[in-house]
């Protein structure tokens, strides 16, 4: 309503909205405090309008500044009977456009400030083939013994992968030895006695004690069928026991 | 430079000689406790700049005070006839100086906020120019939604435009005189 | 610098502020002529030059000609004063570090037996750095034909790893079960 109809300004060469308000805040002449948010809205509206007449593609942040600052004003100059008294009031929401405003303003004179500060490589120069006067010594080595041990295993396992599978050769004790080991042994052992007992000596590989001790019950087993030991569980996984039969004692039972 | 003493000790000549070629060795401002290090004992590196300073006074090359420490600068004043001579980088862009001058103000910020106070979206670009340059850092994040990078300035921000601290940046309400209370005026 | 002319015309203090500022601010030595282009016609570069190295005579740093013009140097006689000795430890590379992984857990063994062990060449360069650290020693020769160089690890490899004697490393099947059977046994 108070634009000043000689004023024509181009949407273009404005960053956005907020830079375009600015400007037009300035053009008031005023103290960004007194400033006519009416009057704005209306220079803004009309420099919108002005684009839209010369079919600028507007982004939308430009319009939706529109729409807003045209609700803005309508509420203004006509105030809500109804308002929501948790809603911010007309006054407080120009406020707050004001204060953005002002807070652009501020940072436009401080870029103005820093703009007049002599530039290192613009207005003043430092040395321009400094001279170092620091010496590196290299001594000691970086190196400690996680490094040296990740190196190695490094190491280790490129041949693993690069040398083909060979499986360690298993001493297998067959049921054949078992037998064998069983009618050597429970000759001297009159009483019951514990299969583990019948295992070969120096069994520290778990897979081949297990095999072992499988062999030893399947030649036991056979021994049993043959009626030369008798053997006895006394609970779900207890130990197996081993005895021997004489024939005598075969023939009595 | 920091002010005289009243009571003036003359500086021995040793170790006058011994700051210049320090800040004159060194293109990065040095730190004043780094100079005491290379003075003797009982010669105080305040009092030394101090006479370095008075020495230089009016000369082309001239110590200044700059991101917390002492450097040599030439004279501002033979900036456009030096400009002639030397190699000069290329100026930062308007944008890029007032995205600095927001982080510089504001900071810790996020983009986010440059982008709020500007009112136009910040391209990746300027942020980049600046990174670049080593005018500002990462200075952890938000503890927001998304967690957005906070940026800050650096002590090359400080030496580029000549700064001892960002306590000589103006203050924040001193930029716009009779703004510091806006009252909405609607009519 | 070029001595004074017997007529000496004073020179003005702005062209030795200018020149002044120039030498510290270029980065490479300013030649004479470059020097006059930025003079004003009636001062002659030359004795701006020795009016500067009078003013700085005696001073931390000194206007010298050196190849291609003229530049700030400290004064000689300071260097040793502003010289910072600063230690910076020495990385192995992957093929150093792994090489002497190979010697420690193999010793005494020939540079063929790492490179067996490896699967690749090993450069002289990288078993002479080690030599140089003193990290590895010759341990006598194999006999064998070409009687190879046997190498083995010192004292002071011992030191740098922390460890009381070799008994102390790992054991191979250790770091990797099953190592033991892969490992070309020499011999």
């Amino acid at each position: 309503m108070t634009a000043d109809p000689t004023m024509t300004v181009r949407i273009d060469g404005y960053e956005g909205p907020l830079d375009l308000l600015l400007d037009l805040a300035r053009a008031q002449k005023v103290d960004l405090a007194k400033l006519s948010i009416v009057a704005l809205v209306d220079q803004y509206l009309l420099v919108v309008a002005d684009a839209q007449a010369l079919r600028l593609e507007l982004a939308a942040d430009w319009l939706v500044m529109a729409a807003w600052l045209a609700w803005l004003k309508s509420r203004l100059l006509v105030p809500d009977p109804d308002a929501d008294e948790a809603a911010l009031s007309p006054e407080a929401l120009a406020g707050q456009l004001a204060e953005r405003l002002a807070e652009l303003e501020r940072m436009r004179v401080a870029t103005g400030w820093l703009n007049r500060q002599p530039q290192l490589g613009q207005e003043v120069w430092a040395r321009g083939a400094p001279e170092s006067f620091t010496v590196e010594y290299r001594t000691g080595l970086s190196a400690d013994l996680p490094a040296l041990l990740a190196a190695y295993g490094g190491v280790l396992r490129r041949l693993a992968a690069q040398r083909p599978y060979r499986p360690k050769p298993r001493r297998l004790w067959t049921v054949q030895d078992a037998v064998q080991r069983l009618g050597v042994l429970l000759g001297t052992m009159p009483s019951w006695a514990m299969l583990s007992r019948f295992l070969p000596e120096g069994l520290s590989d778990p897979v081949e004690r297990r095999a072992a001790t499988a062999s030893t019950l399947i030649a036991s087993l056979e021994l049993a069928r043959d009626g030369r030991l008798d053997l006895r569980q006394d609970r779900a996984f207890g130990p197996v026991m081993l005895k021997l039969l004489d024939n005598e004692a075969a023939h009595a039972a | 430079m920091p002010p005289d003493d009243e009571t003036e000790t003359p500086v021995p000549e040793a170790a006058l000689r011994l700051a210049e070629a320090l800040l004159f060795a060194s293109a990065e401002p040095v730190p004043i406790g780094h100079l005491q290090t290379a003075l003797p004992d009982d010669v105080a590196a305040r009092d030394v700049l101090a006479a370095l300073a008075e020495r230089y006074a009016g000369r082309g090359v001239i110590p200044v005070a700059v991101a917390g420490g002492y450097a040599f600068r030439t004279a501002p004043d033979l900036a456009s006839a030096l400009t002639r001579m030397v190699e000069v980088p290329r100026r930062l862009s308007r944008v890029a100086i007032e995205t600095l001058a927001i982080i510089a103000w504001h900071q810790p910020c996020t983009r986010a906020d440059v982008e709020d106070i500007r009112g136009a979206a910040l391209s990746q670009s300027t942020l980049d120019a600046l990174l670049d340059m080593g005018m500002v850092t990462p200075k952890g994040r938000r503890e927001a939604p998304g967690r957005p990078t906070l940026w800050g300035t650096t002590p090359a921000f400080l030496s580029q435009f000549g700064l001892a601290s960002l306590a000589d940046l103006p203050r924040r309400e001193d930029l716009l005189p009779g703004a510091g209370s806006l009252l909405p005026r609607p009519q």
